[in-house]
């Protein structure tokens, strides 16, 4: 290998008082796969946002075949080759699929009338290899989220980009869409691109990177080759300390908490009935699609059920919004943090006590000396980093946030916790933590519901576990039973089992109207 | 001020008017030393306001008196008026000449003024109740005088418009109710439409082309102002009937008489700002004086039309000069 | 509580063209209603010259709205115009009147509307303070501006040749509604057409994503405040072409007319939202409204009430045809 | 161009403190130098009678603008504050004429400030329609009630004991300023101290995410709308008081003042954030402009000109203060 493709030389990022990268240094070549690993605020997106022009480096330079680019802005990078799939989906949803695709460089017509029909061409070639069904002409705000990051990385190839990062493109997305990605990915690496690549998922990074860089707290921990390195070596090397392997532990008993008969939305869940234990955790798994969230989503008052019965130790409940599931001791921890979970600009306490101002507030005054010790004991009990209560949300981890969203919980005196993706976008430090907090909360007594795309995360937490199909349970499996193909077998529609084209119908005619209130 | 009956100023029965003034009361008697007179009106985006200021500062300048003239920042602008006439009796000038948005905005003004011991004039429009002095026109009056003009000039009768004010506005209310009652009296006119013009060119002319599409035989306009009585000739033209009717405004401003000599506004009625301007400060100085005036001094209005426009446009003291025939004659 | 309401449709092109129409036929069913209500009670209302009337009475307000719905479709908002308008009326006329050539004066009063415009949007995209905000400081500043140049006068006596450039026919229909139509033209390309019409969707939809996708952020939204101001001076033209006169308080309110417009046509107040076409027709609604009720003879205050409760309603109707947005 | 600039310091409890005072100290080192400047201008600026007027002439937009700061805060506004207080104002007064006893015809003036806030609540929180536009249509439509109720005649001869309520003074303070500062405690209180005030952040902040949390989305919105209906009626109270008649034109663009000061105080229009001592200090800067540009005698072309410059150089001070917002 002559010049690397990439090269970051002594890259710094100083934001006002926090120092976010300090003189990280590493390289890829061409034709390279990259991954880039590390904790939560680790500062992976803000090497590849300098990377993308988002930001500017306080120091250092970045260099492209040997040369130093000046990556003052999006639009210098993208013209120094870079392109980029940001963690964040960044799309404007009333635009087109296509006219997202090729948002601000759009192909036009004697270069004053945008090539609508042109565009739409260019990226359902793009985006055949990811997913053909798409149809580029639709507005991408009726996309599924998935849908819509299979959009983002179909744009990214739309240049003919010479180094090409992906922050986590795959949050969203389930084994079988990732498998597709990593063949796209392998073809770039065969056309001699330079690919850097965010996951917490490391067997996907182990799966197409050939090395990886770790970062810990904005520094380089070091450059390794996978091939040598076993998956704890690195997870040690992230987090700083050894991950002690847990295993599942049950705490179900034989008390039926919640119990839920032929359950149905207007759109899409139909004639669901379970039931909770006391202190089990219970897994959804399904397909993209299946109507897992919207499941959670009656559960937690958030939608309106169509017909069915819920019924908690016995008594029938309504739930026609969130506070009669509140009332009734069910709590949801919701997919999209950042639009259903938090309140950006309040403090960690005050998004902590949202759901339970009742309690704080007895007599329509805010006990702040209580909800302060409050708050100090539920975020040490989920462990929050740092421990700042009064300082806002917005300014924490990922996994932190989702750790203060628990925390809303607890302190709410919620019995039922819904949980949907509760580790997307979450490093694997803080993946165990909220495993082991799950655990404990079940070991005191909590049922849980665990929706997830990642079978190991299923099967590494449940007791139990439903399989969803086309809004429906289609299968109920036993601890005993559970594996990664027992459950695909019964999440893919028998008929079409070979092919990803068979789930795709079900999700396109997936038409949830989230509104509420 | 609470014994004295809340002020109607047009029909109040203590009045003089100005042409009196002199002969009643004699010459202006001399004022102590560094008397200033203090004087907030409306708005000085209307050039009717701005005369006004002209004649504070004429007479003021006549007899040694510096006038500080005010205005709020926009017609309806209530409390802003306050805030500067607050201002003004804070600033301790010996009189106040006050011309209110509305007839209560500076109503706490005359308590102020009264605990300072400055008499306070209330000039023209809108009428405090408890004011104890009142220099102004009689607002009904103008929309009479137009509605005679027809009477008189028009005695097959027709249908007439009225394009109103600001809804509300107290010289609006009177103006159009004395055009109104007056005209309907006589049975031969019809008021086809009573519309809103809120002051503006732009709201008169779309007004009066819709009136005029459905009454192409409308033998007349009466608008509240001028501006909105110029918009309406521009109406009228457009719709090709200026021949056929006649167009009258209020206020006598510049562009009026402009357009009135061009032969197109058939007609202003004219009050005189300069002249009220000039009448208002010297009762203002009066009261200074220690001189006890009737609570109302009428000042005068004249209907202008291109006839006697010339008479009533000429330099200030040859207006002054007619006038005072006109009070003589008993006009 | 979402904003992505929309449907995937079997045949999702299709949808796709018939959401928007669906919205634009929404305005048009009311302007239908409202214009049957008025044929009923108004004798002559259909009358060909009263819809001309009414077409040139909203032709002013139509195209205020039009950069109006530009500005809030980029996220922001313009309480500016009806000083801004003014500001170029006085100069404009004041030039005519000194005897300045027409397209001079004119080009001029157009000039004057684009630096307010620009001034506007450089505090909004450069300095990035709230639109609202800046627009109601530059609300006052350019009246202010206006009343002092004049001296609080109006300008009078613009030349008969100028004033036909605005007041003439074509084909039987005002001067001004032309305008305003071609006017609407280019702006429904500029919408639907053009990368800066994308752009300013994309501003207003995601500013975040727009940025990261290289739209040249700033520069959309200061565009879309010139344009507002050069409509802005385009239509104070057109109304000192038709008074004759230009005054320094010219335009009062312009602003609440046009964002109302804007809004009845289905803009949206957050941005990334908005119609060419429905912008059209708000304006129009509103010019009917007001049309209708003096032909009715109604009293000023119920003129009000109706003026109230009609964008009220627009909204309510909206509303349930096209749910939640 | 990231909404991501805020500090992390090495003492988070006192950076989180300092953070939040700073914004209000901005506001207030913008008032200190106001004051200074006048200061030195004006002689007898700072009379303590003048600084008393200061304070009474700021009342009323004080009292207006703290409902307007929890209606923004909530993410919505409210244009409609001034025909609210009109048609309270009139009511009122028309009951105190006939004899009603005080606080019957003041509770009555409450009531309707309630209902009008209740209706602009109904419209945004359960319809769902934009706030700008629901309150936009219900300017015009209160207004119109306001005129219609009174015929267009000023409501006059409120009786003097009424007027003493509003009139007194209590330690040398007028009781109008007392009352606003009770009202500015009161809404510090329960912005800072209370669930609601939790509540009204969450909304402004995350619908979404307070939807989920359990939060009364729409009763927290109704409720802000009806604080803003009855502070306007409080103002309406105190105005008539102080005028001792009640008009129906009453509180004319007093809307546009109260967003002023809340927006000078550090409130964000797009919801989540604001000040009541920001909105305090902010009306305060406001009434001074207009104390101390009438007793320099400045020309009202000129104040307006101020008027206008204040509000962009208060906003460009913020930003440069807090950084990009
Ligand atoms: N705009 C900003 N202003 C201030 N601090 C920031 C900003 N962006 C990031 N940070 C801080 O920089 C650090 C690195 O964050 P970054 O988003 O790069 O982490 P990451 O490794 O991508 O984490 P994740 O796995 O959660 O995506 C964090 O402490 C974060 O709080
Ligand atoms: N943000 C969204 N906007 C519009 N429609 C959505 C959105 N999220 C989900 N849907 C629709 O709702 C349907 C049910 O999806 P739901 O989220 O309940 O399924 P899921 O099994 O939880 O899938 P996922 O793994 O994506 O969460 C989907 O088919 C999809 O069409
Ligand atoms: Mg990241
Ligand atoms: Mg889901």
């Amino acid at each position: 290998m002559s010049v690397p493709r990439l090269q970051f030389e002594g890259i710094s990022k100083v934001f006002p008082a926090v120092r976010a990268l300090s003189d990280v240094s590493f390289s890829v070549g061409a034709g390279e796969i990259h991954g880039l690993l590390g904790e939560n605020g680790a500062g992976k997106s803000t090497l590849l946002r300098i990377l993308s022009g988002v930001y500017r480096p306080t120091a250092g330079s970045v260099l492209i075949d040997g040369r130093p680019v000046a990556l003052n802005n999006p639009v210098a990078a993208r013209a120094a080759g870079v392109a980029m799939i940001h963690q964040e989906l960044q799309q404007v949803p009333h635009l087109s699929v296509a006219q997202n695709m090729f948002l601000g460089h759009p192909l036009t017509r004697g270069g004053i009338f945008v090539a609508r029909r042109e565009q739409e061409r260019r990226a359902a070639e793009a985006l055949a290899a990811l997913d053909p069904t798409i149809d580029p002409a639709v507005p991408l705000g009726s996309l599924k989220v998935a849908q819509r990051q299979i959009v983002e990385i179909a744009r990214a190839l739309l240049d003919r980009a010479r180094v090409v990062a992906m922050d986590e493109p795959t949050s969203s997305l389930t084994p079988s869409e990732f498998e597709r990605l990593a063949e796209v990915i392998a073809g770039l690496a065969r056309d001699g691109v330079a690919v850097v690549y965010v996951s917490h998922k490391l067997d996907e990074v182990f799966g197409i990177c050939q090395r990886a860089t770790i970062m810990r707290d904005g520094v380089v921990v070091g450059s390794v080759d996978l091939a040598q390195m076993s998956e704890k070596a690195v997870v040690s090397m992230m987090v700083g300390r050894e991950l002690a392997q847990e295993q599942h532990r049950s705490h179900i008993s034989s008390e039926v908490r919640l119990s839920v008969r032929g359950l149905a939305s207007a759109t899409k869940v139909r004639n669901v009935s379970f039931d909770l234990h006391r202190g089990e955790v219970l897994g959804i798994a399904g397909l993209v699609g299946s109507g897992r969230t919207e499941l959670l989503r009656l559960l937690a008052g958030a939608d309106r059920a169509s017909s069915g019965r819920v019924e908690i130790d016995g008594k029938a409940i309504k739930l026609a919004n969130p506070r009669d599931a509140i009332a009734a001791g069910i709590g949801l921890v919701p997919e999209e943090r950042k639009r259903e979970g938090i309140v950006p600009l309040r403090s960690i306490s005050s998004n902590m006590a949202l759901a339970s101002m009742g309690v704080f507030a007895p007599r329509g005054v805010i006990d702040h000396t209580r909800l302060k010790r409050v708050a100090a004991e539920k975020m040490k009990r989920v462990n929050l980093r740092p421990f700042l209560l009064d300082r806002p949300i917005r300014l924490f981890s990922g996994g932190n946030q989702q750790k203060a969203i628990i925390g809303r919980w607890l302190a709410a005196g919620t019995r039922i916790l819904l949980f949907d993706e509760p580790t997307r976008g979450i490093d694997i430090g803080a993946k165990a933590e909220i495993y082991h907090l799950i655990e404990e909360l079940a070991a005191e007594g909590h049922s849980v519901v665990v929706v997830s795309s990642e079978l190991p995360e299923v099967i590494r937490l449940a007791d139990r576990v439903l399989v969803m199909r086309d809004g429906t349970v289609a299968a109920e499996l036993d601890r005993a039973d559970l594996s990664e193909q027992a459950i695909a077998a019964h999440a893919i529609p028998q008929s079409e089992t070979q092919g990803r084209q068979g789930a795709r119908p079900s999700g396109q005619q997936g038409i949830t109207d989230r509104t509420s209130g | 001020s609470t014994d004295l009956a809340p002020l109607n100023s047009d029909t109040e029965k203590d009045r003089i008017d100005w042409s009196q003034l002199e002969a009643k009361f004699g010459a202006l008697p001399k004022l102590p030393d560094g008397t200033r007179a203090g004087a907030v009106s409306k708005t000085l985006t209307n050039e009717y306001w701005r005369s006004l200021g002209e004649g504070y500062k004429s007479f003021g300048d006549r007899v040694g008196v510096p006038v500080v003239y005010q205005a709020a920042q926009s017609e309806g602008d209530q409390l802003g008026q306050l805030t500067i006439a607050e201002g003004l009796v804070t600033q301790g000038y010996n009189v106040l000449l006050v011309s209110p948005q509305t007839d209560s905005n500076l109503q706490p003004i005359m308590e102020q003024a009264k605990a300072a011991n400055v008499p306070v004039v209330n000039v023209n429009d809108a009428v405090i109740p408890q004011a104890e002095h009142y220099v102004g026109n009689v607002q009904r009056d103008n929309g009479v005088r137009v509605a005679k003009w027809f009477i008189k000039n028009r005695p097959d009768g027709g249908k007439v418009a009225i394009v109103e004010g600001q809804a509300g506005v107290y010289a609006a209310v009177q103006r159009t109710d004395g055009f109104k009652t007056t005209i309907t009296e006589t049975g031969k006119f019809e008021v086809v439409a009573s519309v809103p013009g809120n002051w503006d060119r732009q709201t008169s002319y779309d007004a009066a082309s819709n009136i005029l599409q459905q009454h192409p035989d409308l033998i007349g306009f009466y608008a509240n102002n001028d501006g909105m009585a110029l918009g309406i000739v521009e109406a009228v033209k457009a719709a090709g009937l200026q021949d056929k009717v006649a167009v009258f405004g209020t206020d006598g401003i510049s562009d009026a008489y402009a357009s009135i000599r061009a032969g197109e506004l058939t007609g202003t009625v004219d009050s005189f700002p300069v002249l009220t301007g000039e009448v208002a400060l010297e009762s203002a100085l009066r009261l200074v004086a220690g001189q006890k005036l009737p609570r109302v001094v009428a000042t005068p209005q004249a209907l202008i039309t291109k006839d006697n426009a010339d008479r009533y446009s000429g330099a200030g003291d040859a207006v002054r000069k007619a006038l005072l025939e006109d009070a003589a004659a008993g006009n | 509580m979402t904003d992505v309401t929309e449907h995937t449709a079997a045949r999702p092109r299709a949808e796709f063209l018939h959401r928007f129409s669906l919205r634009d036929a929404g305005t048009l069913i009311g302007l239908v209603v409202i214009l049957a209500v008025f044929g009923a009670l108004v004798p002559g209302f259909f009358a060909e010259r009263n819809l001309i009337n009414i077409l040139q009475q909203s032709s002013i307000n139509a195209c205020l709205a039009l950069g109006m719905t530009l500005v809030i479709i980029s996220g922001g908002i313009d309480l500016s115009v009806g000083p801004t308008a003014a500001l170029s009326a006085v100069i404009s006329a004041s030039m005519l009147v000194a005897g300045v050539p027409f397209p001079l004066a004119i080009a001029a009063g157009f000039a004057i509307g684009l630096v307010c415009g620009l001034l506007n949007g450089v505090l909004v995209a450069y300095v990035g303070l709230q639109p609202f905000i800046v627009t109601l400081g530059t609300l006052s500043t350019y009246r202010a501006l206006a009343l002092i140049y004049t001296g609080g006068n109006p300008v009078l006596g613009l030349p008969a040749g100028f004033r036909a450039i605005f007041n003439g026919s074509l084909f039987g229909l005002p001067l001004a509604v032309i305008i305003v139509a071609v006017v609407a033209l280019i702006a429904w390309i500029i919408l639907k057409k053009t990368p800066f019409g994308e752009y300013l969707l994309a501003v207003g939809g995601n500013e975040e994503a727009a940025y990261i996708a290289g739209v040249p952020i700033a520069r959309t939204k200061i565009a879309a405040y010139m344009i507002s101001g050069l409509l802005a001076a385009l239509a104070a033209q057109i109304l000192i072409g038709r008074l004759g006169a230009a005054e320094p308080i010219l335009g009062n309110l312009w602003e609440l007319d046009a964002i109302a417009a804007a809004a009845i046509g289905g803009a949206s107040l957050m941005g990334g939202k908005g119609s060419v076409v429905g912008t059209i027709l708000g304006a129009v609604i509103l010019g009917t409204m007001r049309n209708g009720l003096t032909l009715m003879n109604v009293q000023s205050f119920y003129q009000l009430l109706a003026t109230g409760l009609i964008i009220l309603a627009a909204m309510l109707i909206d509303r349930v045809t096209r749910g939640r947005g």
